[in-house]
């Protein structure tokens, strides 16, 4: 189903030395990022399920999409705008496991909304992570907003804007598309394609096959790659980065994935997918796909990929307890900051 | 009569409708899969895909293309996910499906049914737990009601679809399965406008709906053991409002607590006090009191502010017994 | 700048019997029909000058692309969902000058509105024109409804609806040609393109050339025509509805055309283009074109143009008089029809 | 002091403020040109095209870049044509704009400034017409105002361009260059929050804003002929809201009349009556009126119909002599 795109020349064939830039302790760290993105998820799930958190949506499976495509951004100087599922994205845009799980847990001092929002809508000013809602869609439009004051101010930042599928049947996808096409704003509209919209398969949002197709009535480059190849990703990211930065932007992404848990807590997959479809995709997890790869290319062998995993474990651990040690914020405070100063 | 959960009233009014008359279907996102709070449960065997249609993420075109349906005789019932999404589908809403009747001097009209779940205390956070009522029971052409007992969500959702003008159905999301009540067997009709008194008193009246009716039956109760009467009047429909229930009642007691979950300046309460305060005046014995949300984004998520926000029958039994007193 | 559309394998050459199934009494029927539009319209202006109405907003210029492809619609059985400018679309679905006037005039007997709302803003049941409103765009969202209930019904109904290319870049655009083209729906989007939104240009509302290049994005068929083509129109148009009445549709089609008058007797279309520009569509003007057609093709002479010009004359006259001699609703009339009965 | 019209001293407003600080820029349909009301007249050859901003026609696109360029430092105007084309962008100031600043502990805020013509009078029929404040001055984060003379137009919208959270700006088209006053020379600003009153009274007070104020001006200049004294105060800011000059002079006249253009069930007034039914019940001496638009979808075409719908001076006159009789 997923073709890789040929866009960027360059291939990735010629072994470590020539990773499309990425250097093999970058790329391990990549590795690294991943995983800590899926045992955090995976955390999230156990807490939920132990009642410590009222709910969880997460993004297993998408790790390889949202670490790829963020290591190609310049943390601090782009600017992100994710979706719920972001956990990876933000872990390599400088967020911590603290502090991921310090908001999922909804205590006061998590730095996205201190438990105000639901978990994983993310926020952080001072990393250029733009604060999220939870309607599908909206978060779209900002991008081209943020992207024309950087082209205003005439900084080279780019702008990453991320969403899922069923994200491009909102009249905000269509508008924010629309409005960076026209002005030729640097923008990467990022689509996390895992073919579901909760249970709705993606033939139900559009009769194009491929997200990508969509760019073609913007008159802007639509990219389709293997969303589970980090390297792929990284490519292809790298390249629209760069594109952008020469003016050359918008780009609309797509990276073909797959969620390989429910919707949320909420949900029961099995209504709506067959667990063959599931257990296919489980053989092509990018964290398995990644490490198979770094071994290959001698970038890692077991005994440091062991000492890796038990790093993140112990990273996810200790910031659980944390958070967990941490309190919910005040009743009263959930008057403050309504506006600048209170008013009455 | 059976024991129904809200949910079940809903899913059963609707799917005795579209057995008797196939101009009825459901739209929406995930319907077909039963809908994320189930109330297009089975549906999708027993009445097929083109009954059952599975949606774009798109409210807007949920809505707009709903009208289209309803313009050229179907009888279409929209599903907005969580009433916090329908706001895309505003303007569909306000300018078109509810003046189209109006617009076209009674030519054209709209019979479109558009459920949406609101209302918070289950832990939705800032975006899953709005209530959106005063925005629409503003809006004339259109018809808003807010049930709160499993027997009306049934009878309202079968007038609903019934009615040749477009109803905003409101289903209070903490209610679905919280609130399991008789039912009757029978194919009845509850009637889109009446209010209802649900109990009897005779010192003050508290005007509340949805989950609030509840909270306030439960304050009720709670303050008959301290010798004070309190009426409860469900206010059921929104838009048409059923006046005069509200001022017969105003006037019997003359002390007045208007309840409601949405943030408080605004809401469609201040509606309820401005016709008392205009209409029943000379009957009243104490200032109109109105409990509600405090105004902030409704609302927020840790428990401790969800608590701090939602009022409940301890705050509203607080403020009977400060009106009971004055 | 306009590039006819090649794709209906039939053409335009070889004399008047092959106008592309319309015969020579059709056709000139058609041209009294854009005549009557355009007198109509004409006069709406100087009814407005005159303080007889409030506010006019008219597409003189229009007429080719409306009439031609209404033509190719069957009244009653077709749907049309018009926008404002649809003089020539409605008068040839059967609405009268005389109707037209009365609700131009704000008469209570107009079948519009009845002088609720502003003019030109359709509506006749009857005749399955669907009731319009003024927020742009709104409209194109119940085409794909309308098409749904037919296709439910198994009738062969086609949907036809209008709008300007600068709809295009509204959110509904992209839900509505969504949502038509996942469910294959008989509806044509039909686009006349005059190149403004009031005072702005087309390259402010897209990055595409065309607004013919947005249908690519929801893998549907879109068609561009020289919408100041009477037959082009038709055909393409015919060719759409016999598409969409086969389970092919939907198609998006664009007339390019212009409106050779102001946005709306409010606006003074001095400020953003040249009477230069104005000039040099005055020589296209589709009125004078379809007589040339005709004269050339033998299915008309100037003596015959003339008794038409002075029929329509008097009916555009009959109509004026007959609307200013009824009169406007009833103060109180404003509370009716809310609601099917009065609530309280 | 020189005279200006509304529109220039929004124009004038706009301009000094975007003369100082690059920061600021105006986005929104036909701004370049001058737009439709002429509020950005000469804008473009001032400021050029970055910072006068034509946009595709997608308003809720306006609104939600306007929010991102806020986000990234700059501090947007966007004009929305007619109020009546707010409601696809509702979303962007409901869920977005108004909450960033609370969902984010203040780590993030939103400088934005939305200005739409509102209001009726001007036969612009069922979708030019339209009141919207009820609908925005219930949201929590939102700071909403109807300016009704000049010299508040450009002293608010001064305000409203420094403010550090989101300001929806209403301009009352009908008093574009109907109202023509002094406006001071110097840079001042007009705080957004206070009400004002604009005609002290004795009898009576009545509650308006926009052109409503200027309609109940001219009712209690009438009345005063008859010795009838009403005072008359400006609600110029919903947004915040000025309870305490509310509360003042409802009890100094104990006689309320609240007068608004939008349809009377769940117009803004309600909340007016409501807090005066609440906070100054022992100081009333007759019900609390309110005098506004019938429930029709606002407003119709045709002048006899307009006219039916619009209150005005007359009516004002006929319930305040109703309530001074009282
Ligand atoms: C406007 C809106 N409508 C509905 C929802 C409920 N909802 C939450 S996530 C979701 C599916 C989103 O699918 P997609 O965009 O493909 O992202 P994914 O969750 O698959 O990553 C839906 C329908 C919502 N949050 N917002
Ligand atoms: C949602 C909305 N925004 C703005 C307007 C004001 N307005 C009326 S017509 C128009 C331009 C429409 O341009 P286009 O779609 O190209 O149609 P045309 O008028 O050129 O035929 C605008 C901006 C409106 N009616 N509705
Ligand atoms: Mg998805
Ligand atoms: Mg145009």
């Amino acid at each position: 189903m997923v073709k890789a795109n040929e866009r960027p020349a360059r291939t990735r064939k010629g072994g470590v030395a020539s990773h499309l830039g990425l250097e093999n302790e970058r790329l391990v760290e990549l590795y690294r990022t991943m995983l800590a993105s899926r045992l955090i998820q995976d955390r999230m799930f156990v807490l939920q399920r132990q009642g410590r958190a009222a709910f969880a949506i997460t993004g297993q499976g998408h790790e390889a999409a949202q670490v790829g495509s963020a290591a190609a951004l310049r943390p601090g100087t782009d600017w992100v705008i994710p979706y719920y599922r972001d956990v990876g994205v933000c872990l390599t845009m400088g967020m911590t496991a603290r502090e991921i799980m310090l908001d999922f847990l909804a205590r006061a001092e998590g730095p996205c909304s201190g438990g105000r929002q639901m978990p994983t809508h993310w926020s952080k000013r001072e990393l250029n992570i733009v604060s999220g809602s939870s309607p599908v869609g909206t978060q779209i439009l900002h991008a081209p907003g943020v992207a024309w004051a950087s082209k205003v101010r005439k900084e080279k930042a780019v702008t990453a804007v991320y969403f899922g599928e069923g994200a491009t049947s909102t009249g905000e996808f269509h508008e924010g598309l629309n409005f960076a096409a026209i002005h030729k704003l640097p923008v990467i509209f990022f689509c996390e394609n895992n073919g579901y919209a909760i249970s709705e398969a993606s033939e139900k949002q559009m009769a194009v096959k491929h997200v990508a197709d969509r760019a073609k009535g913007y008159n802007i480059e639509g990219i389709m790659m293997d969303g589970n190849d980090l390297i792929a990703v990284y490519q292809n990211m790298a390249w629209a980065a760069e594109e952008c930065r020469g003016g050359r932007g918008p780009k609309l992404l797509e990276a073909k994935t797959y969620r390989i848990v429910p919707h949320s807590s909420d949900d029961d997959d099995r209504r709506y997918r067959s667990r063959e479809e599931l257990a296919e995709w489980m053989k092509k997890d990018p964290i398995d796909r990644t490490k198979r790869y770094l071994i290959e290319h001698d970038a890692l062998t077991e005994e440091q990929d062991e000492a890796i995993r038990k790093e993140v474990e112990e990273l996810v651990r200790e910031a659980v307890d944390y958070a967990l040690g941490q309190p919910m914020p005040e009743p009263e405070t959930a008057l403050e900051h309504v506006y600048a100063e209170e008013v009455s | 009569m059976a024991e129904r959960s809200v949910i079940e009233a809903v899913r059963d009014g609707m799917s005795e409708m579209m057995t008797a008359d196939d101009r009825i279907f459901v739209l929406g996102e995930d319907v077909q899969e039963g809908g994320v709070f189930r109330a297009t449960e089975g549906f999708l065997d027993k009445f097929g895909p083109q009954r059952v249609l599975d949606t774009p993420l798109a409210e807007a075109s949920i809505v707009g293309v709903a009208i289209g349906a309803a313009l050229n005789g179907l009888r279409p019932i929209a599903e907005i996910q969580f009433a916090d999404f329908i706001h895309p589908a505003m303007d569909q809403i306000l300018s078109e499906a509810s003046r189209l009747r109006y617009r076209s001097v009674g030519d054209w009209n709209c019979p479109l049914v558009i459920r949406t779940p609101w209302g918070g205390g289950i832990h939705g956070a800032l975006y899953h737990s709005q209530s959106i009522e005063s925005i629409y029971a503003h809006i004339p052409g259109l018809k808003v009601v807010t049930p709160a007992f499993p027997e009306d969500f049934k009878g309202m959702i079968k007038s609903a679809i019934e009615d040749p003008d477009p109803v905003l159905f409101l289903e209070h999301k903490k209610l679905y399965r919280s609130i399991k009540t008789e039912v009757p067997d029978e194919d009845y009709r509850t009637p889109i406008g009446p209010a209802v008194v649900r109990r009897e008193g005779e010192d003050v009246t508290v005007f509340a709906y949805g989950l609030m009716l509840h909270e306030s039956l439960t304050a009720a109760e709670t303050l008959a053991g301290e010798g004070i009467s309190a009426e409860v009047v469900d206010l059921r429909s929104l838009r048409p409002l059923d006046k005069e229930t509200i001022l017969n009642s105003a006037k019997k007691t003359g002390k007045i607590l208007v309840v409601y979950e949405d943030n408080l300046t605004g809401g469609f309460g201040a509606e309820i006090s401005a016709i008392i305060a205009q209409e029943a005046f000379e009957y009243l014995d104490a200032p109109i009191v109105r409990l509600a949300g405090p105004d902030i984004p409704t609302m927020p998520y840790a428990p401790p502010l969800e608590h701090f926000y939602m009022p409940d029958a301890e705050k509203i039994s607080a403020a009977l017994r400060e009106l009971a007193a004055y």
